[in-house]
């Protein structure tokens, strides 16, 4: 390998006072400051970057640029970078993928051998039987095949990526002469502007032109980094334009983060992404020293990198006759140059690790280590179709053109047509304007809508028309394939013939030949390959290619990591006022819904047994809680709960269950009175989002005419119940002002008052538990002292905190159902048990029809307690009860538990209706396969089912 | 298939590549009848199956079906592949255990190799609401002798070792419920085998051919549609097709084909979004499915990840994707394995899926005579293709439902009698 | 991530709001059929094309307010009942 | 009462740069006061300002047009019966505390903007989000209640959310400022 250098070229990017030394396949080697990855191996004489999937040919740089297939290369622990893009860091570890063992020596290579008989689809037809065998063997030795690098999921973490939000007037995507012009006017115009380029540079394909070219560059650029307004960002890719002008940018090179997702709002979107240079099909195309126009004058003039010594070029435009001077004035010797326009052609290539001849199509074989093509452009249209475009082939010009453009995204430069640098840069000029106006219009709009903006004083913008000049459409010819067959797809290994017989078998659609060959739908997307392919398909069709259509372009434009599209990872926790607390004193969190929660601190059956005997303390803060005033709450609360509700007296509170429209039981809780139209509603912890969102429906859209102010408190208000029997000679040591006799206070009653000196706290006297209770709501920035004076007043009682794990041993001992756990999604009002509850004659309830049908039904499965006839046997939860001679499911444990009070297993269970009288012996399968035997309770409760340890 | 048609095998491969013959088509461009005797709306799978058992099991191959697109261009191309047959109720469970059966042999029974690949499924756990109804589940699947059980973290960790099941994540794996004989298969393969083995037996594919209305009579709604009337034919872009027998099988459009019988349904047609990586050497065995994080994965042979999710809240039509949808799928992903954050994601595309109230299917006669459903295929309906070809066209030729079918009737709503998937199913794929 | 058009507070992300499907009259509880009433719960039009739907503006106004949207193209109007 | 002191949701008190770029704060401790009426009551017409906008009593107090028919008035630590009796509550009015039950963060300086716009979608430029704008969103997943209230010529948000949240928010914010050279103290990661 020899250095390929060139001495210093006008343009070049490198800074040759720089010296960055990295690793390649495991040796050493040095590039400079702007180089890619692959320049400096170029440079360095490097040939073979990668070996092709299916039959691991060799292969060597294309394009030289971002879309190059064949420059996937793994850098340390990141796969697939693009090396044609990515610049060098000192330091880099890079090596090549698809080859084992080596670059040099690959295995795979063996394929080329059978690969007559791996034609398009071959696995289909195969391998069918013996079915064993191609789950065992084959399926394993074609995933060891899969292409591209390796992730390195051991060691790897997410973290260091985050995102920004951009509400620019104008957004330019592509930073070339005409989007550097579009940038310029509509800041110019009074827009905002954001103007991305992939590259880390701007200037798109001035930056390899001649001095006329670095020059206009050179004056664009001034200018755009003096005008105010405009925001450059380069390294960033436009990666997709989804509905309303929500555009995603992918910024790379950030100073603080790898890759930076940017989501703007855009007003107009300018597509300027110039043209991306097509492959020519032709036997040999992927052999290394196949090179297009685009790629060897960027190697020469933005690397100094000498592509090759002898080559032939084949031209069908400019581009191609630049290709010539830039290989002469680096010292190639260009031995031929066949013009495509006067109908020479090219037929094949020869070489195996490198290109050594090229027979020419008039019969010529010319020796040559380089063969340059120039046979014409596709224009990226892929931004233009996600805004619902969809471009038109031009014959003529050999390539697509936009059709009909939505008013807030326009197209300039290079994929609007041909020019100048002149005349692509006035398009981008007045694109830019046109593109401001709208959206200065759409601004204006936005502010005369949103409430909190500063009030337009003057009248809209007028709108205009679009009377840009259009580009013209220089003619091209139509160069697809030669004679010979070659590659279509270079990163999945397609030929021209592999579509042609993918035809012949029916798939002659573009989409089912996608599909069947998989054209197209490697990494690149088919930014290199789609057009050649609807060539070959229109070939066999003898259609035209405007009739064949193209693929679907879909985002991302450009692969985008999976860090940066997650960005930070937020996940808000909720967290009681006392939750510090709980951590301080050996709680065990557990993670309900959005809330972090004491379960237990230690012994949760210690913690149930201590409510029974003495008092324990728990916080439930998380319990939804709604401040519900005006005259109408009665009629709301009569309308939203099962129940009845005009009658609550003030200082009462009383229980609820909620169904939706369809009769599922939906949520539960106890609403308190606490004054004439004042109401407190509690709710489930996971259901307080959706029941206040419930009731604003109701009383918003069904009854605007009732005045109830609904105002969630559920975090202000600190919840703790204390229960237990000695729970009322804790709290009258700490309140002051409110009778906690039970004659005073009875079971299901409300008070306001001051706990430890804290005032305004809600007790109220209900109890999940079972024991007598009293639920604080404390005001939370005063919670902690609360707390904190209940277990310091009340150690000679024995109080003791407890957790979740506690509560639901206590709940299932009192026979207490938890919606969504011990019903579930069709679980209607008579399953619950809510037959006392319902009342079927009020005129309106949500869900009334079905409550009423429901209750007229006999087969709907019925909630029971039910104790294991083995007291020492929990039956897991989920259990299915089944007949005793059969698999016939005929119910399931819903809740269970081991009780420490009766010191036996006790369920909760949904069964069958003919099961559910109670002493009925019913059969449990547990989850290890045995079957039990449990027998169904007279109540849902199995401790204190006449409720009067709560009503002391 | 070989009394039907050509025959694929490694001989033939070897054939083919020795005397570079070119091979047959898979099926035909037909040339239109007037009638026939049943048209089916829609070359997905369910299409498509329904039309080959008519034809094999039944002997009536009279048949067209119809589609506006290409065959498989809906759900069906563009589906993430999961099968599985560890569903809730026993209904569910017998009828996706019988396509799950089908799928067994069908490279066999079509003569095409559909790449079933049966890799093992898990549905994480990270909650204990999750682990009880895995459980739930797990215990439903083993009375009806499906394999299917809850595991732990540490068995986890060793059937997928790149999962993070570390206990101090945001959303710890609890457990998770195995279903060893789920795994995925080629999607295209399935509806091309399908395709070429109906077309081998006589059935029309008519491709390219857009219904705009069914053509009815005697019914009680305008045009003679809806209740108590029956079908006579189609009109397509091709122009008027007659036919007794009508069904539809058009998933996402469902609700736009049935409307023109004047048979509405309890649908609402919702985009669900997939993606794919950048393909990488292959690292992950199973395919991995949480709930509670909306989203699933597994890797292709050729090393992309396919991942997807839980359709957009919003229904709609289009499926031109949204960003969002990417963001949450990678954050969901990277907690669950957060090893892979420089994967890339290449491309993203959406279907239409027709949901329905209890995640369930409406499958069968209608009030309209002739005019049959096989809809509310949701974001579930690719593994139950077979199974749903099978039974259509038993109740087609036998004028009956079929037993396996029963509980899914379109009168299930009007009656109240909800199926009962609609907790386990809602990201079950 | 589409716009929507809220009256009080302009255009909001999408994501800012809960979509809360097509508008379908509730038939009264107290004279309806079962047949009526399950209508009203399950079948729907789902039409390719203009809807009349409801928006909650949760993280904004928190007002529910009717709007027409295509479901084919994502255009939004002003909605004709509101 | 007065010696109980106000316990904040949020653990860390006030983060900034030396060059005053960035200066987050926590005052959960202020006084909340929500007030909704209906049409035509007095509280609506003494309150005056409308929805989105802002305006500072003589008193001190910022009354914010919250929602609309909604006001939440803002006022300095202990001052919520004072703040609750100086609106009517004649008519169809409710009045409400809510100092509890909203954690409160302000966020200064040149660069408040800058981290907003990392994780806010709401577009915070002058022209649509001016000094004494009110306004709400999503802020790093929670839903908060935004104002614009620009201290000594510099840009200031005050942002309150449900009180729960409020130390996920702080750490939050806390994390967006890093890069702007903010110190994020141990403990406080959002991760
Ligand atoms: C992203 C995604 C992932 C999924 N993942 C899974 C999965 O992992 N497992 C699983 O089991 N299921 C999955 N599904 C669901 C599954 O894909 C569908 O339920 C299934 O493919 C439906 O098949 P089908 O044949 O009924 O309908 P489709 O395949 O959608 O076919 C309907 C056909 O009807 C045609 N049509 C529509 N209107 C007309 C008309 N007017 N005239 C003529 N033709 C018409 C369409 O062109 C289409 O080809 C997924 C779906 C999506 C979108
Ligand atoms: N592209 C070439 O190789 C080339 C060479 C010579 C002449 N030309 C002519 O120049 C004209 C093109 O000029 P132009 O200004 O339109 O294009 P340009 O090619 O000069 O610049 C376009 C720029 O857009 C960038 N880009 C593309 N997609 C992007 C995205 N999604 N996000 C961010 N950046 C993106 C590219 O990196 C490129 O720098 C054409 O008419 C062509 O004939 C082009
Ligand atoms: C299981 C599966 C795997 C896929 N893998 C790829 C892939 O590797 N590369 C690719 O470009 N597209 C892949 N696709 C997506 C298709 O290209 C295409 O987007 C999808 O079928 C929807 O069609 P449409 O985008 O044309 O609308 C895959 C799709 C599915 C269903
Ligand atoms: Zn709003």
């Amino acid at each position: 390998m020899s250095s390929q250098r060139l001495p210093t070229r006008a343009g070049e990017l490198i800074d040759r006072s720089t010296s960055l030394s990295f690793t390649w396949n495991g040796r050493s080697f040095s590039g400079h400051e702007g180089d890619t990855i692959a320049s400096a191996l170029a440079a360095a004489g490097v040939e073979v970057f990668s070996r092709g999937m299916k039959y691991h040919r060799r292969r060597g740089i294309l394009t030289a640029d971002h879309w190059d297939p064949n420059l996937s290369v793994q850098v340390g622990d990141e796969p697939n970078v693009r090396a044609g893009s990515r610049r060098l860091v000192d330091g880099m570890q890079v090596s090549a993928q698809n080859a084992w063992p080596s670059l040099r020596w690959d295995l795979g290579t063996a394929n080329q051998l059978v690969g007559r008989f791996l034609s398009a689809g071959f696995y289909y037809k195969t391998f069918m039987r013996p079915q064993f065998l191609w789950h065992n063997l084959y399926q394993r030795i074609l995933r060891k095949f899969a292409p591209g690098g390796r992730v390195h999921w051991k060691t790897g973490t997410h973290g260091d990526y985050d995102k920004r939000y951009a509400h620019p007037d104008v957004l330019v995507a592509g930073g070339g002469p005409a989007g550097m012009a579009a940038a310029l006017s509509a800041a110019e115009a009074g827009a905002s502007v954001m103007l991305v380029e992939q590259e880390p540079e701007l200037g798109g394909h001035l930056r390899w032109g001649g001095p006329d070219d670095l020059t206009v560059l050179a004056d664009l650029r001034e200018a755009l980094y003096s005008t105010p307004g405009i925001e450059v960002l380069c390294d960033s890719i436009v990666t997709g334009r989804y509905d309303h002008n929500w555009v995603a940018v992918m910024q790379r090179s950030h100073p603080v983060v790898p890759e930076r997702l940017i989501k703007a709002r855009v007003g107009s979107l300018v597509v300027a992404p110039g043209l991306v240079e097509r492959p020519y099909v032709f036997a040999g195309n992927d052999i290394p020293g196949v090179m297009l126009a685009g790629a060897v004058r960027r190697l020469i003039n933005l690397w100094a990198v000498k592509p090759g010594s002898r080559a032939v070029v084949l031209s069908a435009n400019a581009e191609g006759d630049a290709a010539v001077a830039d290989l002469e004035s680096a010292g190639v010797a260009v031995i031929a140059v066949l013009d495509a326009r006067a109908g020479e052609d090219i037929v094949q290539v020869r070489g195996r690790g490198r290109v050594a001849s090229v027979q020419t199509g008039d019969g010529r074989t010319l020796k040559a280590d380089l063969l340059v093509t120039a046979t014409g452009w596709s224009a990226p249209t892929s931004l233009l179709n996600m805004a619902g475009d969809r471009p038109v082939y031009d014959k003529v010009a050999a390539r697509y053109f936009p059709q009909s453009l939505p008013d807030n995204v326009l197209a300039t430069g290079g994929i609007e047509g041909d020019g100048s640098t002149a005349e692509l840069a006035a398009h981008g000029r007045e694109t830019g304007a046109l593109a401001a106006q709208r959206a200065l219009r759409l601004r204006h709009e936005r502010r005369t809508q949103t409430a909190r903006s500063v009030r337009p004083e003057s009248t809209p913008p007028a709108s205009v028309p679009d009377n840009r000049i259009p580009l013209r459409r220089s003619p091209h010819p139509e160069c697809y394939r030669s004679t010979t067959h070659g590659l279509v797809d270079y990163s999945e290994d397609i030929s021209s013939k592999d579509l042609i017989q993918a035809a012949g078998e029916g798939f002659d659609s573009i989409e089912l030949m996608k599909r069947y060959t998989t054209v197209t739908m490697g990494p690149g997307q088919g930014k290199l390959e789609t057009v050649n392919a609807a060539a070959v398909l229109a070939e066999v069709r003898a259609l035209d290619l405007a009739d064949i259509g193209t693929t679907v372009w879909r985002p991302p434009f450009s692969p985008v990591s999976l860090g940066a599209l997650a960005g930070r990872i937020f996940e808000p926790v909720r967290r009681s006022a006392l939750q510090d607390w709980h951590e301080a004193n050996g709680a065990t969190n557990l993670l309900a819904g959005q809330w972090v929660r004491p379960d237990h601190y230690g012994d949760p059956m210690a913690e149930a047994t201590n409510v029974r005997e003495n008092v324990g303390l728990i916080d439930v803060t998380p319990l939804g809680k709604l401040d519900l005033r005006g005259p109408d709450v009665a009629n709301l609360l009569n309308l939203v709960y099962v129940n009845r509700w005009q009658k609550l007296e003030v200082g009462r509170v009383r229980y609820g269950a909620m169904v939706t429209e369809d009769g599922v039981v939906s949520d539960d809780g106890v609403t308190g009175r606490l004054a004439d139209d004042h109401y407190l509603m509690t709710t489930t912890s996971s259901g307080a989002g959706a029941v206040w969102e419930m009731l604003e429906d109701w009383l918003q859209t069904y009854r605007p005419d009732w005045e109830v102010h609904v105002t969630p408190v559920t975090g202000g208000l600190t919840s703790i119940n204390v229960a237990g029997p000695r729970s009322r000679d804790l709290l009258e040591r700490l309140v002051e002002d409110v009778d906690l006799s039970a004659d005073a206070f009875p079971y299901f009653s409300v008070r306001t008052g001051t706990v430890s000196g804290v005032q305004d706290c809600i007790i109220w006297r209900i109890g999940f538990t079972g024991e007598l209770s009293y639920e604080i709501h404390v005001p939370s920035g005063y919670s902690l002292h609360v707390w904190e004076s209940l277990v310091s007043s009340g150690s000679d009682l024995g109080v003791a905190p407890f957790g979740i794990e506690a509560q639901r041993i206590l709940r299932l001992e009192k026979g207490h159902y938890i919606v969504g756990q011990d019903t579930d999604g069709l679980s209607k009002a008579p399953t619950a048990g809510l037959g006392g509850l319902v009342k079927l004659d009020k005129a309106d309830t949500i869900g009334l029809p079905e409550l009423r049908a429901a209750f007229e039904r006999t087969d709907l499965p019925v909630l029971v307690g039910l104790q294991p006839d083995d007291p020492t046997i929990v039956p897991e939860e989920a259990c299915q009860i089944v007949a005793a001679g059969s698999n016939e499911i005929l119910g399931r444990v819903t809740s269970s538990r081991m009780s420490p009070t009766l010191e036996r297993s006790i369920c909760l269970a949904q069964v069958d209706p003919s099961l559910a009288s109670a002493g009925t012996s019913v059969t449990v399968k547990l989850v290890d396969g045995r079957r039990i035997t449990a027998t169904v309770q007279e109540h849902h409760a199995h401790v204190d089912p006449e409720g009067a340890r709560q009503r002391v | 298939m070989s009394r039907h048609g050509y025959k694929y095998s490694a001989g033939r491969l070897l054939r083919h590549g020795l005397t570079r013959d070119a091979w047959p088509r898979m099926w035909r461009r037909p040339e239109r009848r007037d009638s026939y005797d049943v048209v089916i709306i829609g070359g997905g799978l369910h299409g498509l199956a329904t039309a080959y058992y008519l034809a094999q099991n039944h002997g009536i191959t009279n048949v067209a079906v119809v589609d506006k697109g290409y065959i498989g261009g809906g759900g069906s191309g563009r589906n993430t592949a999961i099968v599985r047959s560890n569903y809730l109720t026993p209904e569910g469970v017998a009828f996706y255990d019988r396509s799950l059966h089908l799928y067994n042999t069908m490279a066999t029974d079509l003569n095409l190799n559909v790449m079933l690949s049966r890799r093992g499924h898990l549905t994480l756990a990270h909650t204990d609401s999750a682990l009880r109804t895995m459980n739930w589940r797990a215990e439903v699947n083993k009375l009806l002798d499906i394999d299917s059980a809850v595991i732990g973290p540490a068995e986890v960790k060793r059937l997928t070792p790149s999962l993070d099941v570390s206990p101090d994540t945001r959303y710890p794996i609890l457990g998770a419920l195995y279903h060893p004989p789920g795994g995925i298969v080629r999607h295209d393969a399935v509806v091309w085998g399908y395709a070429r083995a109906a077309d081998h037996l006589g059935v029309h594919l008519l491709q390219e051919t857009e219904v705009f209305d069914i053509i009815c009579d005697g019914g009680d709604g305008p045009d003679g549609k809806g209740s108590g009337g029956r079908v006579t034919g189609v009109r397509t872009s091709y122009g008027d097709i007659g036919s007794p027998v009508v069904v539809n099988c058009t998933a996402g459009w469902a609700s736009l084909i049935s409307n023109m019988a004047g048979v509405p349904l309890a649908i609402t047609t919702h985009p669900l979004q997939a993606a794919v990586t950048e393909p990488c050497k292959v690292f992950l065995p199973t395919v991995v499915v949480s709930g509670s994080l909306h989203v699933y994965v597994s890797q292709t042979d050729r090393g992309e990840l396919v991942f997807g999710a839980s359709v957009d809240p919003v229904g709609s039509y289009r499926v031109n994707g949204t960003l969002e949808f990417t963001e949450e799928l990678a954050g969901h992903v990277l907690e669950l394995m957060p090893g892979i954050s420089k994967m890339r994601l290449m491309r993203q595309w959406s279907g239409l899926c027709d949901m329905t109230p209890d995640y369930s299917p409406i499958m069968g006669y209608t009030s309209v005579e002739g005019y049959l459903v096989d809809v509310g295929w949701g974001t579930y309906g690719f593994k139950a293709g077979p199974v749903a070809g099978e039974t259509m066209a038993e109740t087609i030729a036998t004028g009956r439902a079929a037993d396996l079918i029963a509980p899914f009737t379109i009168d299930r709503f009007t009656a109240g009698d909800l199926v009962g998937e609609k907790g386990a199913a809602a990201v079950g794929h | 991530m589409i716009v929507v058009p809220c009256p009080n507070c302009g255009p909001r992300n999408s994501s800012d709001l809960r979509n809360a499907g097509e508008v379908v009259a509730r038939p009264d509880p107290a004279t309806t059929s079962l047949t009526e009433w399950r209508s009203y719960l399950y079948l729907r039009e789902n039409p390719a094309g203009w809807v009349t739907e409801t928006w909650y503006c949760r993280s904004g106004c928190r007002r529910y307010f009717t709007i027409e949207r295509n479901t084919s193209t994502n255009e939004i109007r002003e909605s004709e009942s509101s | 009462m007065s010696e109980l002191e106000f316990m904040s949701p949020v653990g860390s008190g006030h983060l900034s740069t030396s060059d005053g770029g960035i200066s987050l704060e926590d005052i959960s401790d202020c006084t909340k006061v929500l007030v909704r009426a209906g049409r035509g009551t007095a509280a609506g017409v003494h309150l005056k300002v409308t929805y989105g906008r802002s305006r500072r009593r003589r008193d001190g107090t910022l009354i914010c047009g919250s929602r609309p028919d909604e006001w939440t008035l803002l006022a300095g630590p202990g001052q919520g019966a004072a703040v609750v009796g100086s609106v009517s509550d004649e008519g169809f009015v409710s009045i409400v505390d809510i100092s509890h039950g909203r954690a409160m963060l302000r966020i200064s300086g040149s660069d408040s903007v800058d981290v907003l716009a990392k994780v806010c979608n709401v577009d915070l430029a002058d022209d649509m989000t001016p000094d004494g704008a009110v306004f709400s969103g999503s802020v790093a997943k929670v839903t908060c209640d935004l104002v614009r209230d620009d201290r000594d010529a510099g840009r200031s948000y005050l942002i309150s959310c449900e009180r729960s949240f409020g130390g996920y928010l702080f750490a939050a914010m806390a994390d967006a400022c890093a890069e702007f050279g903010i110190n994020v103290p141990a403990g406080l990661s959002v991760h």
